[in-house]
């Protein structure tokens, strides 16, 4: 890597031309094997997917039925683009429970994410209570409006959705 | 022999490049660099004033990129500004974190259990490495080589996979938390890091064939945009750049923080081995040699790293004292410093969070460094400083 | 220490009014507090008595009485590494001013500007003083308290309505009124 | 078939050449330009789609990808940009930020709300920022858009 420059001038040209044809020949052939030998490193995307570790932060998904609407995920979120909303059951209903066990006792009557919004950071799955609220791994949602961004989970289509989305 | 060509009537002497500009006078011509240009990393715009090809003066136009960030952390509790420290230099995301969450952790007085703490200075310096693989191929790519650009970034995503895997996202993490880390590394995602890095360690060799050592790199930058450590002190910069006029500082060796005065390391200075201190060429070494400590860091932590837990013990709901606290920290553009004030412990949110960005600093030395460069050097002075808009103007 | 500095600094400055703050929190930092008016002679001082050999950042806070301005130094000597809080208060809201330190610190030309265009102080004698951040036709102080953002800006809305999501927050408003309502309705009732 | 084979067939051509020649425009904003640069790279290789020819202006290139927070000192250069773009013409946003403000939504007094204040927007991409695929599959949205472009059609036939 290092040299010492003679002074002579004479020498001085000719050693630069030396020195430019050998750094650039020794660049040229670092590139050139990279043409044999070195595998490939391309994902090809929509045929191949790359597996995503399991903690990858993408979509989020609310899974309605185990909702306890405590708000907390609403509160924890840095942007607010979780919308809740809840009324007290009617007397004498029946309290549903959810998978861990906890007693849902208000009606969730509204649970939209705007993922537009949405800065993916995970503060509101972390804080959810019951667990309904996770991120999925589904990255590929492009849209051509900007209001399908806005993702209702009380929606009556959440069902299939919920067949796509949570690979259980 | 009646002239130099022996042409009757040719002058006795050919005409010097300087006798013609020295009798030409031309106007100063303005050019507008960017804010959208691909060499000036993002929507930094300079407008330039030139005399032919010489840059007479450079005014950087900032404010592109200004998201308000400060006045967003103004009105979030303690946890909610990390994602926002986050999105200030996209590039090193983990150092960012790191001083933002070292600010709060010293108003607050958390003990951070020691494999916490390891884990920082661990995911740290694999953020300085993909860093500094990003300023070296896209500084490659400012001059006019592409190849390094993929080299890099394919020994970058390898880093990126590891990060996923532990924080979950591959840009910016939110990964260290008041009070210590998210999640906890397993064994065998630490032997994949003693493993990249066994890898990694001859690609660094790779770069330096490929790029430090070549001719045109090495004419490009060798004795360009040149600093003198009294600059860098009149300017505040700090970093590679302060280190690159050969003056040997860094936060982690003379004022060490956290568990860095456990470790062994060096602080690697210009080498002028090409060019004289402080040139274009030097600060670019300094990056390609702190990646060398980096590895020689991430491979003491591996051998210090004992079982324990990562979360030290911390109030559901943060509240700080009364008072202000100013930290700093080494990230790999500078030293980042975090000027948090809080209005007592009735108030959830930081009263004031001022960020001394690296960036920002360096940026207001581009008009000290431009006169007297031709316009494609100043190309290379914009790269070599490396910096992120993000970060600039917050 | 720093209250050696203090001393310091007021026997080589006469009216600098030089003391010492100090946090109830003995973890938090301690700065000092000096003159708005002798701040370029402190600078001064400073610089040529090599107790700090560079400026890091110009901070703005603003408290609602008054306006600080935190001048963080720090010294980037290798045998005597340190830093330094340096505050000055301005009460003027509308026409407050200080002294620029850039002939002194380089470093200060951007930081200045920066905080002239979050808080609004003016730098005397600065030599390009400008916005930084916002445009140069900007109305407002960002970083002030009582800042209110502006709805409109060269004919673009700022908080266009379509995209704050104003229907799911009235309907969130909506519920907790229906269900106050309620509350009252069954108060009565009892 | 009112539009008739001709036309279809001739259209269907020319939209298969557009799609797959989209040069999108060298123009990284914030932390999203990374993630596009990231999907020019080796690893995920934009270029497969015939869009990794990232074009230093915009006068060359087709696509425009907004890759990151528009401020509104940005906000009309941006307009310009896109101006200056030869038709066809399309625009990704990409990342929150560009779709709706995204984080800084919310005390943003210098953030423009999204970019379709400013521009038309073709595909809206998700995340914070993408993941490169996430970006592929905006551009692969945005191919199945433009194949079902009536260019001619609109323009020769009449509808009732």
């Amino acid at each position: 890597m290092s040299y010492t420059v003679p002074h002579n001038s004479f020498k001085k040209y000719f050693y630069d031309l030396f020195n430019a044809v050998k750094t650039t020949v020794v660049g040229m052939w670092i590139t050139f094997r990279y043409v044999w030998g070195v595998k490939s490193v391309s994902i090809e995307y929509p045929e191949v997917r790359e597996v995503l570790p399991e903690r990858a932060r993408m979509r989020l998904f609310n899974d309605a039925q185990n909702c306890i609407s405590c708000t907390q995920c609403a509160m924890a979120c840095p942007v607010d683009c979780i919308y809740i909303s809840s009324e007290k059951l009617p007397e004498g209903a029946e309290i549903k429970k959810t998978s861990n066990g906890q007693s849902i006792r208000l009606h969730l009557t509204q649970f939209t994410i705007d993922t537009a919004l949405c800065c993916y950071c995970g503060l509101c799955t972390t804080v959810c209570p019951t667990e309904c609220l996770t991120h999925s791994h589904d990255y590929e949602f492009a849209q051509y409006t900007i209001d399908a961004m806005k993702y209702d989970y009380l929606a009556p289509d959440v069902k299939a959705w919920r067949d796509r989305i949570v690979k259980a | 022999m009646m002239n130099k060509w022996d042409i009757p009537g040719a002058p006795a002497e050919k005409p010097t490049h300087n006798a013609i500009t020295e009798k030409l006078k031309t106007d100063l011509l303005t050019l507008n660099m960017g804010p959208q240009h691909p060499a000036t990393h993002g929507v930094l715009r300079v407008e330039i004033k030139t005399d032919s090809e010489v840059v007479a003066a450079a005014i950087p136009h900032l404010g592109y990129l200004h998201r308000c960030m400060e006045k967003h952390c103004e009105n979030l509790d303690y946890r909610g500004v990390i994602p926002f420290v986050d999105r200030l230099d996209y590039l090193a995301s983990m150092s960012m974190e790191w001083t933002y969450v070292a600010a709060v952790e010293k108003m607050l007085g958390t003990e951070v259990p020691r494999r916490a703490e390891l884990l920082r200075i661990l995911t740290v310096e694999l953020q300085r490495i993909a860093s500094h693989l990003m300023a070296f191929g896209t500084y490659a790519l400012d001059l006019g080589a592409f190849s390094p650009f993929l080299y890099a970034f394919d020994e970058r995503e390898k880093i990126l996979r590891l990060f996923e895997e532990i924080s979950g996202a591959r840009l910016l993490y939110n990964y260290i938390w008041i009070g210590g880390v998210w999640n906890d590394w397993t064994d065998e995602q630490l032997t994949r890091v003693s493993e990249f890095l066994d890898a990694f360690e001859p690609e660094t060799d790779k770069y330096h064939d490929l790029v430090s050592v070549n001719k045109i790199f090495v004419e490009r930058t060798a004795h360009v945009g040149v600093l003198s450590v009294e600059d860098c002190f009149a300017y505040g910069a700090t970093g590679p750049v302060l280190r690159g006029s050969g003056y040997k500082w860094d936060l982690r060796k003379n004022m060490p923080y956290s568990l860095y005065s456990e470790f062994d390391f060096d602080v690697p200075v210009g080498t002028a081995e090409h060019g004289e201190l402080g040139d274009c060429w030097n600060r670019y070494i300094v990056r390609m040699l702190e990646v060398k400590e980096s590895i020689k860091i991430i491979r003491q932590v591996l051998q210090k790293l004992e079982p324990g837990s990562v979360m030290g013990k911390v109030p559901k709901i943060i509240k700080l004292p009364k008072g202000e606290v100013y930290m700093r920290q080494e990230c790999p553009r500078g030293e980042l410093g975090i000027h948090l004030v809080s209005e007592g412990t009735d108030s959830k949110e930081p009263y004031r969070l001022k960020v001394k960005s690296p960036c920002f600093t360096h940026v207001s030395m581009l008009p000290h460094m431009a006169p007297g460069q031709m316009v494609a050097d100043f190309v290379a002075s914009i790269g070599s400083i490396d910096i992120v808009l993000g970060e600039v103007d917050r | 220490m720093l209250n050696e500095l203090v001393s310091k600094i007021n026997s080589a400055v006469s009216g600098a009014n030089a003391s010492l703050l100090t946090p109830e929190d003995s973890k938090l930092e301690s700065s000092i507090l000096v003159d708005a008016k002798k701040i370029h002679a402190v600078a001064e001082f400073l610089k040529k008595s090599k107790i700090m050999n560079a400026l890091q950042a110009i901070s703005g806070v603003d408290y609602v009485e008054f306006i600080e301005v935190v001048y963080i130094f720090g010294n980037f000597d290798i045998a005597n590494p340190g830093q330094l809080l340096l505050k000055a208060r301005i009460t003027d809201r509308v026409n407050g001013n200080i002294d620029t330190i850039s002939d002194l610190f380089p470093a200060a030309d951007y930081q200045e500007r920066e905080c002239f265009d979050m808080l609004g102080i003016t730098f005397n004698n600065h030599p390009d003083h400008r916005r930084i951040l916002c445009p140069d036709d900007w109305e407002g102080f960002p970083l002030r308290k009582d800042y209110v953002a502006a709805k409109n800006y060269n004919g673009m809305e700022v908080f266009p309505e379509g995209k704050m999501n104003m229907a799911d927050r009235e309907f969130i408003v909506r519920q907790e009124m229906i269900k106050k309502a309620q509350e009252a309705q069954s108060g009565k009732v009892q | 078939m009112q539009d008739g084979i001709a036309l279809t067939t001739l259209d269907e051509f020319l939209n298969w050449g557009r799609k797959n020649s989209l040069w999108p425009m060298t123009f990284g904003l914030a932390c999203c330009a990374i993630e596009m640069m990231a999907t020019g790279a080796a690893k995920y290789d934009l270029e497969r789609f015939g869009c990794g020819a990232f074009m230093a202006t915009p006068r060359r290139a087709d696509l425009m990808i907004v890759a990151g927070t528009v401020t509104l000192k940005m906000a009309t250069r941006v307009k310009l940009l896109y101006e200056q773009m030869a038709e066809p013409k399309y625009v990704i946003s990409m990342g929150s930020c560009a779709n709706k403000g995204g984080p800084y939504w919310q005390h943003g007094y210098h953030v423009l709300k999204g970019v379709d204040e400013v521009v038309p927007v073709d595909v809206y991409v998700p995340g914070c920022p993408p993941r490169p695929e996430a970006l592929i599959e905006g551009v692969m949205t945005l191919q199945k858009k433009i194949a079902n472009e009536r260019l001619l059609r609109d323009k020769w036939v009449k509808h009732a």
